[in-house]
């Protein structure tokens, strides 16, 4: 399947994710999930898995104040009208963690 | 005439939060979808309990007692006596040292035939490939 | 164009899971795309008439105007959820559909994409 | 004896946090304190009027109630809290205080114990 | 100070607590909390302080099907009576983790 | 005549919970609660920031932008601006790389004199056991 997960807390929900398997991967970092793209914030620990394509909402970064130059190169910085194409047209299944 | 299967994967522990009853209760409600939809097409979904949310599945919540609310047990063994597929995962079972006695089993109390399958993750993940939908609670 | 179905039980004002559903669902009826809500739990009060605005809080109600007079939007909430919070329906807004779960299971068979936002 | 001044702004039905907040004033009473209850957020739909009984549910209301005919209890919940969340002054209890956040304050001030329950 | 801690988590908190400085720690295990009790599930992944009086609530085990037998023997399990009489006699301030 | 000291002790990350919204507005509300009060009794708050928590305290927060809601950076500013005691852990600052200039320290462009304290956890400490209740959030 193809499985687009939105990431929406940066303390929990690594060990669901590293359990998926997906012939497409995509995650999209939204609300507090967002800390995991700032790389210089060190607040995560955990290693995404290798092939997913990584987004990250541009709303939810300013909102608290990240600035995009901390972003990770790896995440794709996106819009809600972003999430609504790839879900759409990227992704079969959408999942909330 | 056409079927749906929806996954309804519980990852969360019971009673601090609603997640879990939530996920059941909707599940359970697959039931009267009918009303809303076209003659013979239907709605069947397939509860997975894995991570924290195998706590759910212990036997002997006493909540109904304590707090005056339906057990989360009591919903599961609902499912089972409408005979909906409840998955439990066995490697999450084993890490959290649940033994397969202590688990929620059946509803045969109340004449319920089916019973809850402990499976591997594996089997679990090849669920949620063939559903339509995926709901994690 | 598609068929969305989002459900959440997350409450309208403080968190902000409930502000991404709005949100998505806006960006999805502005592409075209037909949109049902699903509210069960606390964010059943997102149903009641005349929410106060505060900036202290989000204010998604006037969203939710706009997207009824798209056509391409349904919400509904759970009525025993409603009920249990003393939220009945003389103060529910008249577009908001008040159902059981059975209303969220039907809207996914019809959907092409659903999304549940397991958050309290 | 005592007097213990408890905040939450956790939700009545789905969270055990309220329930906690609930039995511990009920035990507290019992034992011949007096007991303030200060309610934000989704905690507020606690001083709704006519909460419908589901046995899925917390039913905190009853013991509410009989805390209130101790005359050791005060309710109070957060005005602005409640209006953002269409409850407004009608449907709230008649014993239920409907204050703003120094109301807590204050009685964080005359309280001998305090907690707050920091849950959503 | 006397303090006396709530502890209703089991995937956070611990680090919190691990910081606290008081002459007297009081724990008491409520709602998912309580799982930190019950040894043999290995869901505690972190020793409680060393000099800390710890409690565990029975109505929440209860709730949770957990049988008392499972409970470790450090804690004390108590009711919401109990409760009362601790933050009132025992402690000085409580805070809720 | 007396004053009873209140720690509000904000934990929690920004935006996904009201916890550190509600923190902050309450210990702002100490200014008004003298109407319950007797003459000169008065509260006095004190907001520390640990843990995740410190997060709040970043500069340039467009939450009103997106989201139509006043940023919790507009809070912490308003309670400078009512020379409130405001304490930022500094370890926890370095812990998550977060550069002091990045850290809201003052109101000043509303006229504000009082400056946040950047403080380690042991001065946070101390002035847990000094005030007379504590608040987490």
């Amino acid at each position: 399947m193809k499985l687009c997960v939105f990431m929406s807390e940066c303390r929990s929900g690594s060990d669901l994710i590293d359990r998926l398997e997906a012939e497409k991967l995509g995650i999209i970092l939204v609300c507090n999930g967002v800390y995991h793209a700032a790389a210089d914030y060190e607040i995560r620990s955990w290693l995404f898995p290798k092939n997913a394509h990584l987004y990250v909402l541009a709303e939810d970064l300013e909102s608290r104040a990240i600035e995009t130059s901390r972003v990770a190169p790896e995440f794709r910085v996106i819009t809600y009208s972003d999430i609504v194409d790839l879900i759409f047209n990227e992704y079969e299944k959408t999942i909330w963690i | 005439m056409s079927k749906k299967r929806l996954g309804f994967i519980i990852k969360s522990l019971p009673y601090k939060t609603e997640a879990s009853k939530l996920a059941v209760t909707h599940a359970i409600s697959s039931q009267t979808a009918e009303i809303y939809l076209e003659d013979g097409d239907s709605v069947e979904p397939v509860i997975c309990f894995i991570g924290d949310g195998v706590f759910n599945c212990i036997k002997g919540q006493q909540s109904m007692k304590h707090y005056g609310i339906t057990s989360i047990e009591q919903h599961i063994k609902n499912a089972l006596l409408l005979d909906l597929k409840v998955m439990i995962c066995s490697e999450d079972l084993e890490k959290f040292r649940i033994k397969k006695e202590s688990v929620i089993m059946d509803a045969s109390e109340m004449g319920g035939e089916t019973l809850a399958i402990i499976a591997s993750y594996t089997e679990i993940q090849k669920e949620m490939n063939a559903v339509d939908h995926l709901l994690f609670f | 164009m598609g068929r969305l179905t989002i459900g959440s039980f997350s409450s309208p004002a403080g968190t902000m899971s409930l502000d991404f559903a709005i949100k998505l669902a806006e960006a999805a009826i502005n592409k075209g795309h037909a949109v049902d809500l699903w509210l069960s739990g606390n964010a059943t009060v997102l149903g009641n008439k005349d929410q106060k605005h505060y900036k202290d809080y989000s204010h998604l109600q006037k969203t939710v105007k706009l997207m009824f007079n798209s056509g391409r939007f349904r919400m509904a909430i759970c009525e025993a959820c409603a009920e249990t919070r003393g939220c009945h329906k003389d103060i529910t807004m008249d577009e908001c559909i008040r159902a059981s779960m059975d209303w969220h299971l039907a809207s996914c068979f019809s959907a092409d994409r659903v999304i549940m936002i397991g958050d309290n």
